[in-house]
């Protein structure tokens, strides 16, 4: 008895006295360190289906395994080539001519055709991006296919020929269109065309393999340096930087990475896209929405004090340690060449705002909400008290820390407000249904080939309340004419920039004479590496990597593989 | 005379000073003979069985020696004392009951008991079995739990440990008082027997219980307060108690020698004193119906028969 | 004995029923609609909703009354189901916990053994001692006192990120996949250790003041007295005083049991350790409902299992207990 | 009598462990409650001019990254983990208490429904129940907090108020008071109470920790007070904002190590009460 017990614990010591010795020695992996590339950021649950056409992909699956037809260069703002050679608008402008690629093929070395090309958008109506207005996809030869369409919609178009997977046929018609999104491959299911392979995965990883007879190699004329891409689950915070800090495990995070600033400084292995402020790319805008079904936000003169009411400078110096862009003006449009065509700063200049509590308090005074009972908080016109809250996901860090500076601001001018922080499930709830006061939302305001994608998902639909509103006008903004520009601005082709721009004008003018949302500030594209064993990150200056560093989901497409095949070894 | 304790002092230290338990008391022992030690409690007779063993804190020896078959013992000395422990004097504890550890079968306790004493177990194996035997407690009882077995089991189990080396001297602190009449009888047979066996060379008996005293005890020591009020033969101090406190003690057993039916004692009136400071000389005195000037200084021995000696002052004894 | 456990095993599955129960109560009894709850989940592909919240409710039995709800309930348990995990999705509840549970069980058992048998060994250790006493109890105090993420934090802080000699984040290394190979189980237990020992060394903290306690009270028994009055050496006194203070000590082994849990969920998410701990926390964030519930369903039974095992082999360790048995 | 003569006074305040105890927990209590007079700052009031900025003569104990004070959130954080403990303490002691109290004294069947009831509740990991129980709740505070803990927490303290009141209802005076006619409130509040009282100080000692403990971990995986500040939550912010990896030891620091010094703070209490209580146990 005694014995044993004093054998456990001598075992016990030996075992934690060996560990560290083993671990400093040179460790024999499994995975070479110069053959695999270790990322993070993006995957924020465990992997659960191998399924590329669910929304709970997991990151990387779109992209490195499964393919679109093009690509986009979200630096440059240009498609690419990919899967297709092209795709291009036919005369009648109805018909888009989809061309592959010579010599595309699936990963059991199958050939891709464009039959594959018709089957996927045609496929069922859940998991169709064109369903509703594609009428027929003729597949003209081995390589071509024509995609008809009713009523071509030219913008989401664009958005889902660089994001849509192409899927094999010969596995999914064994699958009836309706169990689609149910659909759990399993690792001899998951053949995809692209440059790896699932190689394995676990409840924090998915281990990517190259698959080294990629057709693109040849067909594309581009390799990928890394044998491996290991994903990893979305760590904790801390974990993350000092991950990335060892550079043993880890090479690049898409993670927003609090106190950052101050830590590469001490780091020089660390690699951020701009060496100081704003550290990272501009990604995506963060509006609040107040709910236009409840006083006082129904007023007009109220939402616009409150957009001068807000310091936004503030948010990105404090609350994101200057690791973002400022916004250049206050029209919620990206700093990105995309845009660039509809930055009209004379709107802005005229009708759109800037921090300034004075102006704020003299609207507020005009429109009737003073402080009539000296409390220093203001009332509604006819005397009762003003009081909202604004609300946020509990846990979202970054947010919860600008809307405490965005409530501080609106007590300044006299406002009775308070955050709120609801679990992320009541904050979606109350959002869907629009039982909210204020809230921060930013859901389909990223970086894309066009503002549409922007309009689309703060002014295309109205949904009266008792139902739900899925899309973005979870305010319950109701204005027809709005509506119906954003659809027009849909139906004008991509290149007809000026076309599209008179069309954006007035939305644009609408959006800040009526300030339905408040463009707040600009997230970024998290991105820090570690180049102790990959160089060649993109970066603003010395790198020839000119990629769009994300490798979140749907932002392969837009740059990450480009990125993956142009790092470098040490 | 196998024991010999003189002027012995067991003093507890507190915080408020010395309580002095047992103070000088000097009394002895001769083979064969089972000395019955009685008084009411607080009088120092557990303290002197408990002292005799193992002298610890907050107990301590004030003073006086005590021989064993002449030697002297290192009351003063716990480590040393450990030899002499068990072997030459041991004690059957008042709390018997519980003197086992409950989860050791009883076989097992004595190996590791001897082993940890360095003795040979298997030497003794038998006689432990003989001894079983001769206390009247059916075979196996070592493959046993203490919990399987009932009161009266228990403590001969205890007592049969307790002499197993044939000590000279056996301590018997308040055996029969957690025990009922009939197996109060056996108890004391038992140790008369130990005795007549040659098992123990010599006993000192502890109780509140004098009636228990004049079935086995061959002399009997009252004590009082910390001292020895009188001691002698057992018909004398029964029947020709000289001491007052003695005399209060015995008129206060009904039906004497008839019955050892447990009845509370005819109280005396008062109180013994507090033996943090107790008061100069007899300290009786507060309580004696028989107080006179000269109790004020502590009364000398006085030999009023064969054997017979007590503590007063009183001429008419 | 059989009298004995038939009954132990009736409060036992009746502790589980209760568990259970309490677990299909109060998402029934908070506001609003559960479903609606797990399909705001599925915003992304607004199409769906319609489709699965039909789905979910006839599942569910939503439309049912409350009673064949809940007999539904028990029905699908006893089939395994636990539900559809909505942030996992499409796994299911019962999939994604039995996968994580291995983690959970080699991460905690191994902390509570261990630091039981050296907690008990140290605070027996310092019993013996006044000055050993003194010197080392406030930092048994300081120990328990502990949050264990706190120390965690530290852990990963000292040892892994400036130290460099363990990792910090996940059960085996990235640059790996499992096998059976003795580079993987090696790897694995490099992992390992930090999380391990941020459990282990809380609880020991409780284990040794515990055992230091009970031994201090057990020294001070008459049987202890007895011993010594025999001249047993204290060698053997103290021997004899741990085997009884040990018992009690298995008793709190069933009560700890579930308090480590708390410590394993904040250890997990430090250390992204993908155990029940980590699945728990991420569920609830999300509001998964359906993985809260199968998360604790799934401590409930360990638990529970675990103390029924310590009350069977209290029959084999304990004779008091085995004695009142046959009493009974 | 004179202090001198009195016993539990006098090895009270000898006794160097309650005195530990008692040193860090008046130190808290101090900070606690005179700290408003030097706290400057709201805990959420971004006061600071600077960021992250290290302890300096403005921020005695520095900022957040938010510009927060951390010398305010300290002591308005320490007062409501203080609250959370007190008050699910009181509640915890208070049903364990009674649940126990009655069952013991009661007995019969009445006794055996409570002890199943406790049984159960007792082996039913009550993190995680706190933990269903959290995730449902719409809103959380600091008292909402103390409520769920506090009622998760008594079972233990249920079973061993019971067997303590047994026992003292073996004890003469109990039998002498039913027999003489006295109503059995009388009996439990006028004898068994106060022989109990020390026990029940004890017990209120444990579960005040243990309820700041659970706070912590139940702030820490997100389930806190939704509004406001505690020991708990700064130590979490620090930790999603990383001030350990960056070195930022001014904000991650003071919540850790007070948690840690108010909880062990509380068992040196507890242990030196039981010392003192307890003359077996008393230093010689």
């Amino acid at each position: 008895m005694q014995r044993s017990k004093r054998f456990i614990l001598l075992a016990l010591a030996a075992l934690l006295l060996t560990l560290p010795l083993a671990a400093t020695a040179e460790k024999e992996t499994d995975f070479g360190r110069k053959d695999t590339v270790y990322v993070t950021g993006g995957m924020w649950s465990i992997p659960t289906s191998f399924n590329p056409i669910t929304w709970s992909v997991p990151a990387g699956l779109r992209g490195l395994t499964y393919e679109s037809l093009l690509t986009y260069d979200a630096l440059s703002d240009q498609l690419k080539p990919w899967l297709a050679k092209s795709a291009v608008w036919q005369a009648d402008g109805k018909t888009l001519r989809v061309t592959l690629n010579p010599g595309t093929t699936w990963s059991d070395g199958s050939p891709l055709t464009a039959e594959d090309v018709a089957f996927t958008f045609t496929y069922g109506a859940w998991s169709n991006p064109f369903a509703g207005y594609l009428e027929t996809a003729n597949v003209i030869d081995d390589r071509t296919c024509d995609l008809v369409f009713s009523d071509p919609a030219y913008h989401s178009i664009n958005l889902n020929l660089y994001i849509w997977p192409i899927i094999p046929q010969k596995i999914w018609s064994q699958i009836p269109a309706e169990e689609a999104t149910d659909f759990e491959p399993s690792l001899e299911q998951s053949i995809g065309s692209g440059p790896y392979v699932i190689e394995g995965y676990d409840q924090d990883r998915v281990v990517y393999q190259r698959d080294d007879d990629w057709w693109g190699i040849k067909g594309l004329e581009r390799s990928f340096p890394a044998k491996r891409v290991v994903y990893i689950k979305s760590m904790a915070n801390n974990v993350a930087m000092a991950m990335l800090s060892q550079g043993r495990e880890l090479d690049m995070a898409n993670n927003y990475v609090s106190g950052l600033p101050a830590f590469t400084a001490n780091n020089p292995a660390l690699h951020t896209y701009y060496k100081g402020a704003p550290y990272n790319l501009p990604d995506n805008i963060v509006f609040l929405m107040p709910n236009h079904t409840k006083k006082p936000f129904n007023d007009t003169a109220f939402r616009r004090a409150l957009a001068f009411a807000i310091n936004t400078d503030d948010i990105v110096e404090i609350a994101y340690e200057n690791m973002i862009v400022k916004p250049e003006n206050s029209l919620g449009l990206l700093p990105h060449p995309g845009w660039a065509a509809y930055n009209n700063d004379d709107i802005a200049k005229n009708l759109g705002y800037s921090f300034n509590q004075d102006e704020a308090s003299r609207l507020l005074d005009a429109a009737g909400y003073r402080d009539t009972d000296g409390d220093g908080l203001r009332e509604y016109p006819d005397g009762s008290a003003l009081s909202f809250k604004v609300s946020v996901p509990y846990g979202w860090t970054d947010w919860m820390d600008a809307l405490r500076i965005i409530t501080d601001n609106f007590r300044e001018v006299g406002l009775d407000a308070r955050p709120d922080f609801p679990d992320e499930g009541r904050y979606q709830n109350e959002m869907v249904k629009g039982e909210f006061d204020m809230l921060l939302n930013n859901w389909g305001a990223y970086r894309s080939s066009s503002p549409f994608s922007l309009y689309q998902f703060l002014f295309s639909t109205y949904t009266p309340v008792g139902e739900d509103e899925w899309t973005g006008n979870f305010g319950r903004y109701d204005n027809e004419t709005l509506r119906n520009l954003v659809q027009e601005f849909n139906r004008i082709p991509m290149d007809k920039t000026q076309e599209s721009n008179a069309i954006v004008r007035q939305i644009q003018t609408v959006h800040m004479q009526d300030m339905p949302y408040i463009p707040l500030w600009i997230n970024g594209m998290w991105f820090v590496a570690n180049t102790n064993t990959w160089t060649n990150w993109p970066g603003e200056v010395g790198s020839t990597n000119q990629n769009y560093p994300s490798l979140w989901t749907d932002k392969l497409q837009i740059g990450g593989l480009w990125m993956l095949s142009e790092i470098k070894l040490k | 005379m196998s024991v010999e304790v003189e002027n012995l002092k067991f003093y507890y230290r507190t915080r408020k000073g010395s309580v002095k338990a047992l103070d000088d008391v000097s009394f002895s022992i001769a083979d064969g003979e089972i000395l019955g030690i009685a008084g009411e409690s607080g009088c120092g007779k557990s303290t002197l069985s408990n002292g005799l063993i193992h002298v610890c804190p907050p107990m301590e020896l004030a003073g006086g020696s005590v021989r064993l078959d002449g030697k002297n013992l290192p009351l003063d000395k716990p480590d040393e004392m450990n030899t002499y422990r068990f072997r030459n004097l041991s004690i059957i504890p008042q709390y018997a009951l519980n003197a086992m550890n409950p989860t050791v079968k009883i076989g097992r306790y004595v190996q590791d008991l001897m082993q940890s004493r360095g003795i040979d177990y298997s030497a003794i194996e038998k006689l432990f079995a003989d001894r079983l035997r001769f206390v009247r407690l059916p075979e196996g009882i070592q493959k046993r739990y203490p919990i399987e077995l009932s009161g009266g089991m228990k403590q001969r189990v205890v007592m049969v440990i307790s002499t197993l080396l044939n000590p000279s001297l056996l301590l018997c602190d308040e055996i029969t008082s957690a025990l009922d009449v009939s197996t109060q009888k056996v108890v004391s047979a038992l140790v008369a027997a130990f005795r007549d066996e040659k098992i123990v060379k010599s006993v000192s008996f502890v109780t509140h219980d004098v009636p228990v005293l004049y079935q086995i005890a061959d002399r009997i020591l009252i004590m009082y307060a910390g001292q020895v009020a009188e001691a002698g033969p057992t018909e004398e101090i029964i029947h020709a108690a000289k001491h007052p406190y003695t005399q209060a003690l015995v008129a206060a057993m009904p039906e004497m020698a008839s019955t050892y039916r447990q009845k509370k004692h005819a109280s005396i009136p008062g109180k013994p004193p507090a033996l943090l400071d107790p008061p100069e000389g007899c300290r009786f005195k507060e309580r004696c119906p028989y107080r006179m000037p000269c109790c004020d200084e502590r009364p000398q021995k006085r030999l009023v028969g064969n054997g017979h000696e007590v503590y007063c002052w009183k001429e008419d004894l | 004995m059989k009298k004995y456990i038939s009954r132990k095993i009736f409060m036992y599955l009746l502790t589980f029923f209760v568990a259970i129960s309490i677990n299909w109560l109060i998402p029934r009894m908070m506001p609003g609609d559960p479903i609606l709850n797990l399909i705001s989940k599925l915003s992304r592909q607004a199409t769906n909703n319609a489709r699965l919240y039909a789905e979910l409710n006839q599942k569910f039995g939503m439309d049912k009354p409350l009673f064949s709800q809940y007999l539904l309930y028990l029905k699908n348990l006893t089939q395994g189901d636990l539900g559809q995990s909505i942030i996992f999705y499409p796994k299911t509840v019962a999939a994604i916990v039995s996968k994580a549970l291995p983690y959970s069980l080699t991460l905690t058992i191994p902390a509570i053994l261990l630091s039981f048998l050296v907690g008990n060994y140290l605070g027996a250790l310092a019993a013996r001692k006044k000055m050993l006493d003194n010197t080392v109890l406030p930092f048994w105090y300081v120990l328990t006192a502990t949050p264990y993420l706190w120390l965690s934090m530290l852990l990963a802080w000292l040892l892994g990120s400036k130290l460099n000699l363990f990792p910090i984040s996940g059960a085996y290394s990235f640059s790996r996949l499992p096998s059976a190979t003795l580079s993987f189980v090696l790897d694995y237990l490099h992992h390992w250790v930090l999380p391990f020992a941020s459990i282990f060394f809380v609880q020991l903290g409780g284990w040794a003041i515990g055992m230091r306690n009970l031994i201090i009270y057990e020294l001070d028994a008459d049987y202890s007295k007895y011993l010594r009055a025999l001249g047993a050496p204290d060698k053997l006194v103290r021997r004899y005083a741990y085997r009884n203070a040990r018992l009690p000590q298995i008793t709190g082994l069933a009560v700890q049991l579930g308090v480590v849990v708390v410590g394993a969920i904040t250890t997990e998410v430090v250390f992204g350790y993908p155990g029940i701990g980590l699945i728990l926390a991420q569920a609830i964030l999300g509001q998964d409902y359906f993985v809260v519930q199968g998360a604790f369903l799934m401590v409930v039974l360990c638990v529970l299992g675990a103390n029924f095992f310590i009350d069977i082999a209290y029959i084999f360790i304990d004779p008091r207990v085995r004695h009142s048995m046959i009493g009974d | 009598m004179r202090l001198k003569d009195n016993d539990i006074l006098h090895y009270a305040l000898r006794n160097r462990k309650l005195r530990i105890g008692l040193a860090i927990i008046a130190f808290f209590m101090l900070v606690m409650l005179a700290g408003p007079l030097f706290a400057r700052w709201e805990a959420r009031e971004r006061a600071g001019l600077y960021p992250s900025a290290p302890p300096n003569s403005t921020n005695w104990m520095g900022t957040t990254k938010m510009k927060e004070d951390i010398f305010s959130q300290f002591i308005f954080g320490t007062q409501s983990t203080f609250l959370i403990g007190f008050l699910a303490g009181c509640i915890g002691t208070t049903i364990g208490l009674s649940i126990g109290f009655f069952a013991g004294y009661v007995g019969g069947w009445f006794d055996e429904l409570l002890m199943m009831l406790t049984n159960i509740l007792l082996v039913i990991p009550s993190i995680a129940l706190l933990i269903i129980l959290a995730a449902y709740l719409p809103y959380r505070g600091v008292q909402i907090q103390s409520v769920i803990i506090g009622c998760t927490a008594w079972p233990w303290v249920a079973r061993a108020v019971r067997s303590q009141t047994l026992s003292l209802k073996q004890r003469g005076f109990v039998s002498l008071a039913r027999i003489s006619g006295v109503s059995p409130l009388r009996i439990i509040f006028e004898d068994i109470a106060p022989n109990m009282l020390s026990y029940v100080v004890m017990v209120f000692i444990l579960q005040f920790g243990g309820a700041i403990l659970y706070a912590v971990a139940l702030d820490f995986i997100g389930l806190g007070p939704t509004r406001g500040i505690s020991l708990g939550l700064m130590m979490q912010e620090a930790f999603q904002n990383n001030a350990l990896q960056v070195g930022y030891w001014w904000w991650f620091i003071p919540s850790g190590l007070s948690i840690t010094l108010i909880v062990s703070g509380l068992f040196f209490l507890n242990t030196g009460l039981d010392e003192v209580f307890n003359p077996k146990l008393r230093d010689q």
